[in-house]
């Protein structure tokens, strides 16, 4: 059953070709509907809602508790820092007094998922190149940082370790260890990275210069994350609307300004450096106190309009609530960052090859869930 | 010269790459990092937060501490639970009490929240560790908690 | 890297930011009420004026929108506007309303910020309100011969929709 | 090499003279045929335990001990597989194509001496031969692409006719470079001069490394192999020429990739590794272990091929030409013209 209607007004050398939903490089169930010039990209269109879920929806009938567990579901790579912004959201409403133990635990946890985020990422990037021993070697280390969730939040991947007010549960004895440890190994791999991917001559000749993005393009069509910050674009929501424990520590901005996909690449596996600095920065230091701010069982919002954005591994994640005062959320909207980021792929990825494209869409690092909501 | 410089290069980052992984190689004996899943069953234990499916304890007498309140099926996002009650005389005090009857659990739709759990006033139901939840039929998800004769733990109030 | 940045700088307050747009268009709402940013309700006709300009003025310089959401409001259905400026850092949020449900229609704004392109399909397609001018407005997500639009709030389906 | 010997006289004294060669020839590729489609199970499963264990991973242990007989159980699987195709495609090239790799795959394997003796097919333009051979192989790939009415498998296929026809030229040209040492294209002869003087990478010395090196990755471009399996390019293309074959059909070009290989290595282990020759000549006296020896070699360099497939990233289309044609091939005409220079002036190293 084909939905979408064949564009005619090819040339006569064109043809259409369907990448997708089952491909490889689209990881998940993306089509990409390529109008193709023998290896040319001539035009991408994607093709959504394959996984579609109407998240939004369904927040509308949930309590705002509940609404955090699927915010797990969106993008599965950062599902912490999902479940955080949900929570920002309605403890900046409620106005709560969050402890300090909270805001520092909740920052170590998103620093660790945004690792084993771009450790994924990392791995599935060089597969996608034809690398495919990256991909063990990313998930080695991607290992460790599940097990001190596992650990901790009773869960690898869906953790639902935060709830509105605090955190669900204190950190687990070994934590502090455990994410010690994952920092001396991961010094020790991070470097093999580059000796491996980055610095490969094959590699670098396949990144550089293609899926070219310029600062102006990227603000208007909503790049966030490393996408952005790769074309100059300083989008940082740590640092621009600081929150939890961000205003605390010492980290930098990564921005490069070439904008094509390796500097994409590079500024992910830089951001990895500056993800361990901040943990090393917090990890000796989590005050004692609560886990967690008393709250009403039923939360109600006050009437009002609620925004707030976090930045998770992919960018700019945004909270949209309307409330009426009661139970539910009248309306509730994610703005995530694979969505807009997705949108650029069509600009950037013209003109080039079948092979520029996947290495291109590896480094926008698209998670279809978080696109399909 | 940038020619012959550019093939120096190029061929240099090859090499180490190779010898990232010509490490790897040679170490391979003690650096498998997969586990041999159904072999290390004896040995495979889960950390003891870990969500597996919601249990509800019994002790030896047969006694569990649900009360029936309700709360985890409330606080449950997917209806996943659903708890049938009804009011008995209770023997000891003979005044009307709320008892459950049948404590369901649909572990097809759970998502593993831990919502009920957070929510139960009494502790009367908690996470196991067991992750091997595959059957043959759909209707084996659905569970019911208590066991067949159990009763209330004598104390256990809202 | 290296650079040295000052976060957190915002150049115009939201008081100095209403009087500058309320000299371009005289008759629209402001409130700061219910909400952290200040809103700004436009009628329909004046929303492309308004949003060029605020684009295009260098003391608002509203280059980046964050987030386009579709609202229904039970009685008007309507698109929220969430913009920032990337060299003040301000934000703003522009709405726009329309009682007509059953053909709401404004203009695209996907010719002034891209981003708007796909967020303007996702609209169309949960709220179906029809953007003029857009390059390719068509369904989303759902599927094109999807019947209703199922972010409205009179929108009902029995059989996928499990009401608590 | 007696028992050769005493099945040659039984079958000649059976039978006149023309039946008992043609009944000899046909044993002789019965056997090849045989060690071959063993030799290539093998192959799959070292393929898959050198990259498990470059990966940190097991690999395949189960089937038989270390699971040696898991390619068995695989080929045993394939072939009880249903063969499904694409109801528009070329039914007759469809079902051409597999055999046509496969063929040429087996064709170029009698060629190579094992042994002094043990030595199926000599003749006298042994190496034109088999790079004839092996470049029959792409017509595979293509027919293949083509008839299966898909559009990936013919864009890889296309990918497979550009790679093939440019990387050609530099195997070629990496064995004229040694060939101008030996004098001959014959196998024979070539190891022949390699008893005399010494193995030829050690003959030819610099000249020698650079065609070695110009072989090895033109080899591997010419396999198919990472970093140059665009032909397959599971990423790109999902699986290439490949995507619409199942069953034995897959097999087929599955087991002709890794035949390939082995070709490709035991070109190079005669050319530039002395084929059956000992090191030093420790071994000399017992010929029978050049069998050895010679499959040691091979697997070795077969070894380096997976090395490179599990480090290495894939080229692009584009950068695979550009480095056949603007990096390989001038290295390889400047190297052919030096490796002359040297021969003329006797600069090789003799032992």
């Amino acid at each position: 059953m084909d939905t979408t209607p064949i564009i005619n007004n090819f040339k006569s050398e064109e043809y259409q070709i369907n990448m997708g939903p089952q491909h490889p490089a689209t990881h998940g169930v993306l089509r990409l509907l390529l109008t193709i010039d023998g290896e040319i990209i001539k035009k991408v269109e994607p093709d959504l809602g394959y996984i579609h879920r109407s998240i939004e929806k369904m927040c509308e009938r949930d309590s705002y508790q509940q609404i955090v567990h699927l915010t797990d579901r969106m993008d599965y790579l950062s599902s912490h820092i999902n479940n955080e912004a949900v929570c920002l959201t309605v403890e900046n409403a409620l106005e709560l007094e969050i402890p300090e133990r909270v805001k520092v635990i909740r920052t170590i946890i998103a620093e660790l998922t945004r690792i084993a985020s771009h450790t994924l990422w990392w791995g599935v990037m060089g597969m996608d190149v034809g690398a495919l021993t990256t991909y063990f070697y990313g998930f080695r280390d991607r290992e460790m940082i599940n097990d001190i969730f596992e650990e901790t939040c009773g869960a690898r991947l869906t953790m639902n370790y935060n709830i509105p007010g605090g955190l669900m549960f204190d950190i687990h004895p070994n934590f502090v260890k455990r994410t010690k440890e994952f920092i001396a190994h991961f010094k020790t791999k991070l470097p093999e990275y580059d000796l491996l991917l980055s610095n490969n001559i094959i590699f670098r000749k396949r990144m550089e210069g293609i899926g070219i993005l310029t600062k102006e393009d990227a603000i208007s069509f909503g790049a966030s994350g490393p996408v952005g910050r790769a074309s100059g674009y300083s989008c940082d929501v740590r640092k621009h609307h600081s929150y939890s424990a961000y205003d605390k520590v010492k980290f930098n901005e990564v921005l490069k300004t070439e904008g094509d996909t390796y500097s994409r690449y590079q500024v992910r596996v830089l951001e990895m450096w500056e993800s361990l600095s901040i943990i090393e920065q917090l990890i000796d230091n989590i005050p004692e106190g609560d886990f967690f701010a008393k709250t009403n069982a039923v939360i109600k919002l006050p009437e009002g309009e609620y925004y707030q954005k976090v930045e998770t591994a992919r960018g700019e994640l945004g909270v949209y609530i309307v409330s009426t005062g009661t139970k539910n959320p009248y309306r509730m909207k994610f703005r995530s960052p694979g969505f807009s980021n997705l949108s650029l792929l069509n600009h950037i990825a013209v003109g080039g090859k079948i092979g520029d494209l996947v290495a291109t869409m590896a480094t926008l690092d698209l998670v279809i869930p978080d696109i399909d909501r | 010269m940038s020619y012959f410089s550019d093939i120096y290069n190029g061929v240099k980052t090859l090499l180490t790459g190779m010898s990232v992984t010509g490490k790897y190689f040679l170490h391979s004996r003690k650096g498998a990092i997969t586990q041999q899943y159904p072999d290390n069953r004896d040995t495979l234990k889960m950390f003891d937060r870990f969500r597996g499916e919601v249990v509800m304890p019994h002790d030896e007498n047969n006694e569990h501490r649900c009360t029936g309140c309700q709360k985890c099926e409330l606080a449950c996002p997917n209806g996943s639970i659903e708890i049938i009650w009804d009011r008995q005389v209770d023997p000891e005090t003979g005044k009307k009490k709320k008892m459950i009857d049948q404590h369901i659990y649909h572990l097809g739709m759970c998502t593993m929240c831990g919502l009920c759990i957070e929510a139960c006033p009494t502790d009367a139901i908690k996470w196991a560790q067991n992750f091997e939840n595959s059957v043959y039929d759909r209707a084996y998800l659905t569970r019911v908690l208590n066991k067949p004769g159990s009763k209330l733990m004598p104390g256990v109030e809202d | 890297m290296g650079l040295t940045k000052d976060y957190n700088t915002k150049i115009m307050t939201n008081e100095a930011l209403q009087n500058l747009i309320s000299l371009w268009i005289p008759e629209l709402e402001f409130t700061e009420e219910k909400s952290q940013f200040l809103n700004i309700t436009v009628p329909p006709e004046q929303l492309i004026p308004l949003m060029t300009q605020l684009k295009s003025n260098s003391e608002t310089n509203f280059d980046y929108l964050f987030c386009l959401s579709g609202v229904d409001w039970g009685k008007e259905l309507g698109v929220v506007y969430h913009l920032e400026s990337t060299t003040h850092r301000h934000q703003l949020v522009v709405k726009v309303k329309t009682e007509d449900r059953e053909n709401p229609t404004f203009d695209t704004v996907c010719k002034i910020w891209y981003t708007a392109e796909f967020h303007e399909r996702e609209v169309f397609d949960f709220f179906g309100i029809q953007f003029t001018n857009h390059p390719n407005l068509k369904r989303l997500f759902m599927t094109e011969e999807w019947d209703g639009f199922p972010l409205r709030k009179d929108y009902v389906d029995e059989i996928n929709m499990i009401i608590k | 090499m007696n028992i050769t010997k005493n099945i040659h006289e039984w079958l000649f004294s059976l039978m006149p003279e023309t039946t008992a060669s043609i009944v000899e020839m046909v044993l002789i590729a019965v056997v090849y045929l045989a060690i071959f489609a063993v030799a290539g199970l093998y192959l799959v499963l070292l393929e898959r335990r050198v990259a498990a264990w470059f990966q940190l991973r097991l690999g395949p242990n189960r089937v038989g001990y270390q699971g040696l007989l898991q390619t068995m159980a695989d080929a045993l699987k394939l072939v009880s597989k249903e063969l499904t195709g694409t109801l528009k495609a070329d039914k007759f090239l469809y079902n051409l194509a597999p055999y046509f790799v496969i063929v040429t795959a087996l064709m170029a394997m009698s060629l190579f001496p094992f042994t002094k003796e043990l030595h199926a097919f000599d003749i006298n333009i042994g190496i034109f031969f088999l790079i004839a051979i092996s470049s029959i192989g792409v017509i595979g790939i293509l027919l293949a692409g083509w008839s299966s009415n898909n559009k990936f498998a013919l864009i890889g296929a296309m990918r497979s006719g550009v790679q093939t026809i440019s990387y050609e030229l530099s195997v070629g040209l990496s064995l004229l470079t040694m060939v101008l040492m030996t004098g001959s294209l014959q196998l024979s002869q070539i190891v022949e001069v390699q008893e005399k003087g010494g193995w030829l990478i050690v003959q030819g010395h610099i000249p020698a490394l650079i065609a070695f090196c110009i072989y090895m990755i033109a080899g591997t471009a010419e396999t198919n192999r990472a970093p140059f399996d665009l032909v397959e390019a599971e990423s790109e293309l999902g699986a290439g020429f490949h995507t619409e074959y199942s069953g034995m059909k897959f097999a087929y070009f599955f087991l002709a990739e890794f035949i390939n290989m082995f070709i490709i290595a035991s070109i190079a282990t005669t050319v530039f590794f002395g084929a059956y020759l000992s090191p030093f000549g420790i071994t000399e006296n017992i010929p029978l272990l050049g069998v050895f020896w010679f499959l040691g070699k091979t697997l070795l360099l077969i070894f380096l091929m997976m090395w490179f497939r599990w480090t290495f990233p894939r080229l692009r289309i584009d950068q695979l030409l550009v480095l056949e044609w603007k990096y390989l091939l001038p290295l390889n005409l400047m190297n052919l013209l030096l490796m002359a220079l040297m021969v003329l002036l006797g600069l090789t190293i003799q032992f």
